[in-house]
């Protein structure tokens, strides 16, 4: 039976998570680009939002939330064929179509924040065409493994909001992509600085506000869970931003905008699997952790591995997923976290790692198909000259800022 | 008539322009530039990494004057633009043939 | 009696519409005029808004929604008289406080939209006097027609969440209005691109997000309405987005943000009349034609018509509220529409047409004199120094961007 | 027993009360500052807002809501100690981790607030001290005092959503440390305007809408007490952003943005205290009055006091707190409001200017005393140099705006 | 070969490039700039305090010409720029030594 | 001394720089400026509108030198600049008749 409560809750945490891509990570990563590519960066965010959208309707939904085959859903929600106005979801007390709208947010910002590896230098077409594969290929399947009732969740894998299914997905396909790609021309050293921090500010903001409707949304309730999901999200920030902040200032003398934003989004990324699980106490701890290794996890990717993933999507995201989905079965039992793991603690740390590993290697393999595919059909890179020029005029004919009397 | 130019830090623009009207020199015209010189830029660093920002901001100032008046008025700026660090500016001197205010058409030293 | 539950996200859905005009309206329109003229839409939003809030408490909801008189409402409700703290709405199960509420921040933003018509060359005065005025004279029985109880329900036409009375109202108002002002001194040819187009994309996602409470609000309550009109809402946004892009990038060779974004705009006006009766299949289709026709209509006022509505009021939100109340008895028969229409589906185009014309007629004819009679008062337009001065700081003594050192 | 329509409600409104601080206060002090010091606002808030959402767990919430003395809570709330999963509030029906979580973001806000008093000048070092100080000597301790059961709740004083608690504490510790701190040394000619007037107003927008979960969730439950605080609030904003540019109108002849969006603010400011308590025409009246006071509030500080609280901290929400906090009495008897009072009205009156005065004094020396202990730990002010150069690159080592090719 | 430099109005770019294409003159290069002179600043009024903006904003049109055009030029840019108003601007003409054309390296008149 | 300026593309700045510097040059004042020319500016389309953008975004360098220097930066500069399209600017040379440093009075060639 639809309970209106929990309905109203998820009708909200929907908005935010549609919040969360637009126009929050949009500003995000915008802010984070050169003043030359800034459009590029928000009709990506718009048009990968507006092209999952409408492949989730059509056969994404249905590949990872029906039937309960171990490797993928069944065809048929295709076109969501069969969901009635007053279908309840199975499992909750919410509409399908509530439960098929609010996934459908976690099925677009989920490519979405891929966006970040390759800006300033792909094409156009590159971006469309591997968002909708990855989509369909990669992400269906890992919500289907983890979320949809198949050989993930079977084995009990825990991610409550999406550590596995969004945060490694993105991390290690923007780290494929970015390597497949190849570097900016300036990088390393003739990168030009993020061209509007304030903007950074702006999306992290919004990203935190989102956030509390994708992690205490993922509840598919209103109540204890949703509350304390919530609690646990905004802690982790809290503390990610204070330590990010704080190894600046040591290491450099200056705390900075980006730096401070970027421990918020962070901690956000990293408590989201334990989001349900953690208690007060876990998240503050949870978060600490997350800015020490993904500031780690960023100079890896970026100095040490020498790949271009322009906005740190594997160093931020990636590690932050991986890392909250491992430290899971330790959180679940500090201070108020649920206790309830589906194994010893041990045992569930083990199945948690085989989680973040399996769909790391998955993604990885199936995104250099589709990487592959792409430059077959389309090319992945603009040429030099539409590089130099900027995107926002080279392809897309506009210009961000005609401040020009 | 001259025309001159100061190229001087961003901060002190209120104190040159004070320093010149104070002296009578009713008119300049102000530019955002960005100066390479001995003062180096800086860095900023975001995640760990480096950016290095070779230009800083500087402003132009351009003033046409009378010949008579050029040596005072280049005393005059550099003493209100000078703080005595690296970076404080130039200050160039061209030699302007002709002026002519476009309100009245006036032209020479009427111009100014 | 009151079900705490609808309440919720009535509250919230209330929350999405303010934000829809504070500040998503006024970004959108804000990006698209020159940076000269930046601030003056923005207080153009915040000045409409707050003088039509409290006309909507003084008068205006006592003529839409008191009494059920063919033509206006009765002046029971005026100041909100008589409504007490527990008074609950009929029909509805929330306080009449929340659906006053509701409602004011439609009564709110339709005469917001009109600015887009006039910007760049219109009296601040002559804003606030139409817009008042409007709001009365326009939009109160016009709601009250459709909503209230008046001859357009009885006589059975449909229209969820503001087909006719919000973007009909306002599309042909605004292409009066522009009209009679005259077009901006450099119009057509020396019209400077949109000063940043960064900040109508930021606009048009939040107001994408707003308009979930604006369509899935106007259930009035929480559950399976609620969340079919948000999907289809979000469905016909996706395509409509995709749609436009496409279409640009046929013609052009490049598909440009701005575009996108209006294609976005143009799929959330067409959805609204039907948002609660679409399913996701008709949503999809409606979203697609709404690009197309709404792309015409663009095209038709501007270049054909040679009418200066500066920011495509008519072309984007007219056309796109006519087409889809028009198009609704056909939508709701599509996939998992509802089927229910009032009337047999043809009987029902008559009466969806019926509306559309009579209060498209209505509009212009009412409009012409509010703004006749303002020109009489205030007079309509800046003079040309100001003008050429930017309004920013001709009319309200500002500068938008204070960027030198 | 947990209700799950008011949790719903109350999760929505905590979402909405972050992002007033997060970024809409970070907004709206941000576009008033120097372009240079843009980003040293935004890091200040987010600083703020993550210090003391740490502290607030750590032992503020023990503090305010923990035990029923008269002067301060007890400890057996220190980090959540023994608040479990399905811990109900007592006196609602919602978790306590909601309760802890929604009030957590009044704890952010309130000493984010004060950052409008010290910008452009003060040791990033300084901010984090004393927010995180302020929060635990000043905040806690009068949140305990009129919503936590202490002395001045026992009283009767009445203070629905934070007139007291927020605004007045807020305001009078701003006008403090501005003054303790100095002037910025172009104080008061050569201070330059605005740098970004749009912004300011985007940050008011959001402050609005965030405001709905401010003033209707201090009701803590869905429904009709909610519904009333929510239009309350809104036709407050609405009629002060009217009037005061009203002032202007006649005063300068130019009504500016700036000004309409800070009578915004001061509406909404003033009518926290009563927004559960008044009708609607009280509201209005309210709103109205708030900005005639608050404009001379302003110009009292700025011109006749000459302290340099840069972004009127006390001139729009101390005295606007205050203000609501002492027509509370009144406004609860005009039109539909409650009519409920804790005394007679002017026995009231008494009991709500003793708590104004007396929590006004006990914030100016907290204030003071904690504002000594930081200068003489960190300093309070950046040198001249770094003042002149601009914190965003003296103190954060970043720039908001590279706008160069 | 002469630089003429013309301080104008910004709302009179349009007209200037006019008045010079149609008469042959097809490049100049355009800077924003901020002027002080008779026309004096404005005034900004936040929340009842004045702040007193120094510098107008001002468009430098610079144009590079063979000796026997400058004066047809300057009448051009001062017919095309005149409001009537204080603050029309000026122009300024000093004498060119060498030009060259980046993209060819041709050199002299052939380069502008 | 003469004073060079060059009008350039904006993304050869990188290049012209380092071409100077690796001659020893090691000064130069850089400004943000709109060219307008034979290159013809560019039409940007919204909602099926045309806008024209006649100016394109180009940056003047401007470089005081020693009269020895001169023909070697002006070639240095050109090659730097280099695209080969149309567009690519002009280097314009004028006299200089004084320069100075401010931080420290120098003048002539030494303050260069
Ligand atoms: N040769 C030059 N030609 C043009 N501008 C120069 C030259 N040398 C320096 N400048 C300008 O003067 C500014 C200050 O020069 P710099 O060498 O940094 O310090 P200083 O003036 O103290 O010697 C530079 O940022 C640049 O704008
Ligand atoms: N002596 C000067 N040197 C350089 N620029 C000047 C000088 N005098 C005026 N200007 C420029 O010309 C502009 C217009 O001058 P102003 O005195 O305001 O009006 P008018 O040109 O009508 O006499 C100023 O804003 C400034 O940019
Ligand atoms: N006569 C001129 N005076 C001043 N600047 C000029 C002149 N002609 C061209 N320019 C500048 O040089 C730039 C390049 O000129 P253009 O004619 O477009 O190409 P090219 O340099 O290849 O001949 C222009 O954008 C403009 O900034």
């Amino acid at each position: 039976m639809i309970n209106a409560a929990d309905t109203a809750w998820i009708l909200t945490a929907t908005a935010l998570v549609l919040l969360m891509t637009l126009p929050a990570l949009a500003l995000f990563y915008g802010g984070l680009v050169q003043a030359k590519n800034i459009l590029s960066v928000l009709v990506q965010c718009a048009a990968v939002a507006a092209i999952c959208s409408v492949l989730w309707f059509a056969v994404g939904y249905s590949l990872s939330y029906s039937g309960d085959g171990d490797w993928l859903g069944d065809g048929a929600a295709i076109f969501l064929n069969g969901m009635g106005r007053d279908t309840v979801r199975a499992g909750t007390h919410i509409p399908e179509s509530v439960f098929v709208m609010f996934q459908m947010t976690f099925a677009v910002i989920t490519p979405a924040l891929i966006i970040g590896a390759y800006v300033e230098r792909i094409r156009f077409a590159a971006v469309l065409l591997i968002s909708a594969l990855w989509m369909l290929i990669v992400y269906a399947p890992v919500a289907h493994w983890v979320w949809g009732g198949g050989w993930l969740a079977k084995m009990g894998v825990m991610d409550f909001a999406g550590g596995i299914v969004v945060h490694v997905t993105a991390g290690v396909s923007a780290l494929v992509i970015a390597w497949m790609i190849q570097p900016r021309h300036e990088f390393p050293h003739g990168i030009r600085p993020p061209h509007a921090p304030w903007m950074v500010m702006v999306g992290a903001s919004l990203l935190w506000v989102g956030w509390f409707g994708f992690n205490a949304g993922s509840a598919l309730s209103s109540g204890a869970d949703a509350g304390m999901a919530m609690l646990a999200t905004h802690l982790s920030a809290a503390s990610a931003t204070l330590v990010w902040m704080a190894i600046e200032w040591i290491k450099f003398g200056k705390p900075s905008l980006v730096g401070a934003v970027t421990g918020t989004i962070a901690g956000l990324a990293t408590i989201t699997p334990a989001a349900g699980i953690a208690g007060p106490l876990g998240a503050v701890l949870l978060g600490a952790a997350a800015s020490c290794i993904c500031y780690l996890g960023v100079w890896l990717v970026k100095r040490v591995m020498g790949v271009d993933d322009a906005l740190d999507v594997l160093g931020v995201h990636g590690v932050g997923g991986a890392l909250g989905t491992l430290a899971l079965p330790l959180v679940a039992l500090i201070g108020s976290g649920t206790g309830h793991l589906n194994h010893v603690p041990l045992q569930q740390f083990t199945v948690q790692a085989i989680g973040v590993v399996s769909v790391a290697l998955f993604s990885a393999i199936a995104t250099y198909l589709i990487t592959r595919l792409a430059d077959m059909l389309v090319g992945l890179r603009v040429d030099l000259e539409h590089e130099t020029l900027g995107l926002d005029f080279a392809t897309h004919g506009e210009s961000g800022y005609h401040m020009n009397r | 008539m001259k025309l001159v130019t100061a190229i001087i830090q961003p901060h002190r623009l209120d104190n040159v322009r004070q320093a010149l009207t104070s002296m009578g020199i009713d008119g300049m015209t102000v530019t955002e530039v960005r100066g390479y010189g001995r003062q180096r830029g800086h860095t900023e660093i975001y995640r760990g990494a480096e950016y290095t920002i070779s230009f800083m901001p500087k402003l132009k100032v351009e003033v046409a004057l009378p010949d008579n008046r050029v040596d005072d008025v280049i005393a005059a700026i550099t003493q209100a633009a000078r703080t005595g660090k690296i970076g404080d500016g130039k200050i160039f001197t061209v030699d302007l043939e002709a002026a002519l205010r476009v309100r009245t058409g006036e032209t020479g030293e009427d111009a100014l």
